[in-house]
């Protein structure tokens, strides 16, 4: 699997998310920088946290008219997997390919800590490896992490399943305690905690680690599927 | 050159978790007749005068990038003759 | 708008003594005349006013300096440069530096302590480093004051602010209240960075002819005068020079470390510098003067963010995120092309030349030529008057005071409660401490440990100082900061490698200050030769008074350690039921300057605990030692509020509980709350504790951890502690949010 | 009742990165008559009316919570007659 890290002036996880799927799961990944046009050849987009153009005016907003972005939805759209992650996600909510928007944690603070998810559908193609219900702890790290969406979207949003993951403990105010969402296709996630800083033992969780292997698990069927 | 007022507010449907604490803040403060908070932006844009009428670039501007519809309203001012 | 024809010109400069506002004394103004053979323009008494004040050439501080150790085996660059390194082998080398932002903290907190987090950034990757981490140290007065609450909130806001969004971790620190730092804070920030022994950097501006490039943010009247400002005392006045109030722009900055970190990898890089205090003049004029030769700059060619900047403007400016850099002529557009990847644009400013000067060019006309040297290097230096305060004899001559406890678990509940002593999850909760993906122990630790990815190294960092023990005795409150360091970072499985510290002091000109500074630096500087951590880089910030009262003396040391192997890397919190609870050293009735003094008379008094470096320095070897020999399942230092309230902190977080039993000759008052030096509390698997006795001398055991989350401590017979841990949890870390509830917004 | 409009800037002189970074985005959509952007903050307060005037109340408000009088600038108008 050949994974993409698009990295934006101002995204500061890029390594992270790199290290994460070079180290994680040992596969080929690259970063993309914010220029370039196109994903040809590509399995996976992951866009990465961080403060893309400093998240001057509102996260992400500006980030959303990078060059790249018009290859991230075209793979979007094509049906392959793109992951977004705190300042990612927050892209993906200013592109439109998720619904809603993000406001500031309701204590108006950032909050860096680990917290308790519960997996709330395990069949997504980046969940697929979780027990359903399983609670795993992941850290956030963010500023703006309030999910917002209207109530119709919201009903939309559990009656299609299309929450991910839900808080145990919900930090940042989010509406029905949301901290992951997919969009109708099911290929492209938005999660404000962190995955890629929980694969290893050694810094305190490696819960994230599944996540990834989700992600290659299916790659590794649809591409198996196709060779026949 | 003309001078562009833009006000972003959020929608009355979303709750303002800053106003609130402003709201607050000024209760503790002593101020309690202040009933209501709400916290938005105030953006302004100084713009060279082109051909077409700036209000359609106006509203491009805030529907693309300055405003997300989806939590804002926005309205704005221009201030015409303004020179330098 | 001072236009420059509106400028005073050299002879009003003279005769009206207009140099005073500037802050450059009648002898100091002469100098300058014998150096020039003529009056100074308005601009050229502006760049000797900022070099050569305090801030920049460290005048009064400088032999006081001077004593400390600065050079060590593993030393790869000690103070002078941005920042200081160290050896940690395979190639490596670590860098850090402290800087601090009191007095912009104090007028404007967010963005005081935001750029103050910026301008240490920029310290460490101008040497080439790829910043890991960052700390802070910081001091306020109470918190019942609501002028200190906006302070802390802010200031913890700002160092949030720019640190997540550069995407550094900030990983630790230190808070403390104490009514001294009431009219004055402290903020202190720290950076830590990583670099391979072949890249680093120094800023130099060698080969003749070669350009000089601006890079990074435009230049705008911000902080001007802010190097003067700082070494003036706090006053009522300091709000009419609130005009020097710098905005940080960490996203600027981001792009400019990675551009930075880029570039010199390139071979046309000469020399790099950042723009800090007194930023174009200090940057140019050092780098030329260090390498030898002169620099002619155009000013029309400073990107600018206002209109109208005079010459004496954009020198003086302190426009954040710049970097002054010299690349080899003709391979400018390598660079240039570096920078444009990031959006950023690197401009020609200037060329290197053989004539020492410093020459700036405006408009066509030359506004300044002076010899380069006298900038950076013909500074006065000030033998100060010092003398012993009478405060200190007093308190020397005192009779030691004892605390008579009555209720045990009572005294230790309101210690946990002091804010100084209480969690501080409230303020770093709000730091990304995690981003980089290294950070092995989080804040809330003795000390924070990074990993060095790709190695099975790790370093480990703290910063520390106890201001109470120096208001008594400086020497030994300076020895102690050094040492109780060091004891963070070895209880943490590191091995201490060198220091860098921050002086924060009074006003100088006064001798009792200055003999405080003095004996601090006596105390700090035998402390390193014996714990041997040089001294690499290190920041004077004096002058932090207000209302004629200094601060209590405070020299906060940065001091970072080297962890061998990740295997050793050992927390506070307790493992296991079963294990065998330790405390090495012990207890004396010693409680001048403790917690328990302050919290029971409200003041401190008498001498604070003394230091037995000898015995500091085995402690800390055998307790190494037996870490890395796996022997060890949680260690941690006894600090403020002595070995109760580090028992709590091991249990805080856990299901665990302890029974103990307290035999020590000193009594249970002492035993519990004596701020005794150089002990540890300690625990260890049973079938471990024979070698641990074996290696660590004077480990004494009290008991052992339970399952049932209850803090059981014994004395002659009589359970004299018998708390709920997770009510002693509750009080300990509901302190800080229930004071920062009524919030302030802006 | 009445509403009370505040309008907070960055003085002239202090430097204001969102607006640069606006400014930028708009300039790579497209939109190069933008010469220069500034971002401030505008809150909408509703205030019951009380005894004595509304403007020293809302000064006050104004230096001591809602702006940073250190590096903003403030305005305000008040809407009469605003009722519920
Ligand atoms: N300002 C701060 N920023 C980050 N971490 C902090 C800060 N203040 C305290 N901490 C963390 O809280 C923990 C306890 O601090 P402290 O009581 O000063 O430790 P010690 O007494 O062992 O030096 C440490 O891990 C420290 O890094
Ligand atoms: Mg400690």
């Amino acid at each position: 699997m050949k994974t993409a890290v698009i990295a934006f002036p101002g995204s500061n996880c890029d390594r992270d998310m790199y290290y994460a799927i070079r180290d994680g799961i040992g596969q080929n990944v690259e970063y993309v920088w914010h220029h370039e046009t196109s994903l040809e050849g590509f399995d996976a987009v992951m866009i990465p946290g961080g403060f893309s153009y400093g998240d001057y005016l509102r996260t992400g907003a500006i980030a959303r008219f990078s060059n790249i972005m018009p290859a991230v939805i075209q793979h979007a759209e094509e049906g392959k997997p793109v992951l977004g992650v705190c300042n990612g996600f927050q892209v993906l909510l200013e592109a439109g390919l998720l619904p809603g928007a993000m406001m500031r944690n309701r204590a108006l603070k950032f909050i860096c800590k680990h917290v308790d998810l519960e997996v709330v559908n395990n069949q997504t193609l980046f969940s697929s490896l979780y027990e359903q219900g399983e609670v795993l702890s992941i850290p956030v790290a963010h500023g703006e992490g309030n999910y917002y969406c209207d109530e119709e979207t919201l009903r939309q949003l559990e009656s299609e399943q299309r929450i991910v993951f839900r808080y145990k403990d919900n930090p940042n105010g989010s509406v029905a305690d949301i901290a992951g969402i997919i969009n109708e296709k099911g290929n492209v996630l938005g999660m404000m905690p962190h995955p890629e800083r929980a694969t290893e033992a050694l810094l305190g969780s490696h819960h994230g680690l599944k996540l990834f292997q989700s992600i290659l698990e299916h790659w590794r069927e649809s591409h198996a599927a196709l060779a026949k | 050159m003309k001078k562009v007022k833009v006000y972003i507010t959020l929608k009355e449907s979303v709750l303002d978790p800053q106003g609130q604490a402003v709201a607050g803040a000024l209760h503790n403060l002593g101020y309690k007749e202040v009933q209501d908070v709400r916290i938005g932006k105030y953006i302004e844009l100084e713009v060279e005068a082109s051909d077409g009428p700036i209000e359609t670039q106006i509203e491009a501007m805030c529907e693309k990038l300055l405003a997300n519809t989806v939590i804002e309203n926005y309205r704005y001012e221009i201030e015409e003759g303004v020179t330098q | 708008m001072p236009l420059l024809q509106s400028e005073p010109s050299p002879l009003e400069i003279k005769e009206q003594a207009l140099y005073k506002e500037m802050g450059l004394s009648d002898s100091e103004y002469a100098h300058i005349l014998s150096i020039l053979g003529r009056e100074p323009n308005y601009t050229e008494t502006g760049l000797f006013s900022v070099m050569w004040s305090e801030h920049c050439s460290y005048k009064t501080s400088k032999p006081v300096l001077k004593k400390f150790p600065s050079e060590g085996p593993l030393v790869l660059q000690g103070p002078g440069e941005g920042a200081g390194i160290v050896d940690i082998g395979d190639n490596q080398a670590v860098v850090f530096k402290i800087e601090s932002h009191n007095h912009p903290s104090a007028i404007e907190p967010y963005q005081g302590a935001a750029t103050g987090v910026g301008g240490i950034i920029r310290d460490v990757f101008s040497m080439g480093a790829r910043p890991i981490a960052l700390l802070n140290s910081l001091r306020f007065g109470p918190l019942s004051s609501e002028r200190v609450r906006y302070l802390f909130e802010e200031v913890v806001a700002g160092i949030a602010g720019y640190g997540n969004c550069i995407g550094i971790p900030t990983v630790g620190g230190e808070v403390q209240f104490d009514q001294t730092y009431e009219g004055n804070p402290l903020v202190n920030a720290m950076c830590v960075g990583l670099i391979n022994h072949d890249e680093i950097q120094v800023g130099r501006a060698t080969g003749i002819g070669n350009t000089v490039m601006y890079v990074g943010a435009a230049t705008g009247r911000d902080g001007i005068h802010g190097a003067t400002f700082a070494s003036d005392e706090l006053s009522e006045q300091s709000d009419e020079k609130r005009s020097a109030v710098q905005v940080g722009d960490p996203f600027m900055e981001k792009l400019l470390l990675e551009a930075c970190l880029e570039i010199i990898k390139c071979e046309a890089l000469v020399g790099m510098q950042d723009m800090g205090a007194a930023g174009l003049t200090s940057s140019a004029s050092e780098m030329a003067s260090k390498a030898g030769v002169g620099i002619e700059m155009d000013l029309d060619k400073v990107p600018q963010r206002e209109t109208g900047m005079t010459p004496y403007e954009m020198m003086l400016s302190e426009s954040q995120e710049r970097m002054l850099i010299v690349v080899k002529k003709g391979q400018e557009q390598e660079i240039q092309d570096i920078f444009e990847k990031w959006d950023l644009h690197a401009v020609a400013v200037g060329t290197v030349i053989e004539d020492k000067r410093f020459r700036l060019l405006h408009q066509g006309r030359i506004v300044a030529d002076v010899p380069v040297d006298s900038l950076a290097d013909d500074a006065p230096v000030y033998h100060m008057p010092s003398q012993e305060p009478e405060s200190f004899r007093i308190n020397q001559a005192q009779t030691p005071w004892q605390p008579e406890i009555k209720d045990y678990e009572e005294t230790l509940i309101q210690l946990l409660k002091e804010p100084t002593i209480a969690s501080k999850e409230w303020v770093y909760n709000q730091y990304d401490s995690m981003v980089q993906t290294n950070t092995v122990v989080l804040p809330g630790s003795d000390a924070a440990v990074v990993r060095v990815r790709g190695t099975r190294k790790a370093l480990a960092m703290t910063t520390d100082c106890n201001g109470k023990f120096l208001r008594l005795d400086p020497e030994m409150g300076g020895q102690i900061a050094v040492a109780e360091a060091a004891r963070n970072i070895v209880s943490s499985g590191a091995n201490p490698l060198a220091i860098t510290d921050c002086l924060n002091f009074g006003n100088p000109e006064k001798p009792e200050a200055f003999w405080q500074l003095e004996k601090a630096v006596d105390g700090m500087s035998e402390a390193c030769r014996r714990l041997e951590t040089p001294v690499i880089s290190g920041n004077v910030s004096l002058y932090n008074e207000s209302r004629g009262q200094a601060i209590d003396p405070t020299p906060v040391v940065g001091m970072v350690g080297l962890v061998e192997d990740v295997a050793h890397i050992t927390t506070t919190s307790f493992k296991n039921a079963g294990d065998q609870v330790y405390v090495i050293g012990a207890a004396t009735p010693e409680f001048g300057g403790s917690a328990v003094q302050q919290l029971l008379t409200g003041q401190v008094s008498g001498k604070p605990p003394q230091l037995d470096l000898q015995v500091e320095v085995n402690r800390q070897h055998q307790l190494l030692q037996a870490i890395r020999q796996g022997l060890v399942a949680s260690s941690h230092d006894i600090s403020d509020g002595g070995l109760a309230v580090a028992l709590a902190e091991g249990l805080m977080g856990t299901d665990f509980g302890c029974v103990l039993t307290l035999h020590s000759q000193a009594g249970a008052e002492a035993e519990l709350f004596a701020e005794t030096q150089s002990r540890f509390l300690v625990t260890v698997k049973p079938e471990d504790s024979q070698a641990f006795e074996g290696l660590v001398k004077d480990a004494v055991k009290l008991g052992s951890v339970t399952r049932d989350g209850v803090l059981s401590i014994k004395h002659k017979e009589e359970e004299i502690i018998h708390s709920e841990v997770s009510a002693l949890e509750q009080a300990w870390k509901g302190v800080l949010p229930c004071y920062m509830q009524s919030k302030t917004v802006n």
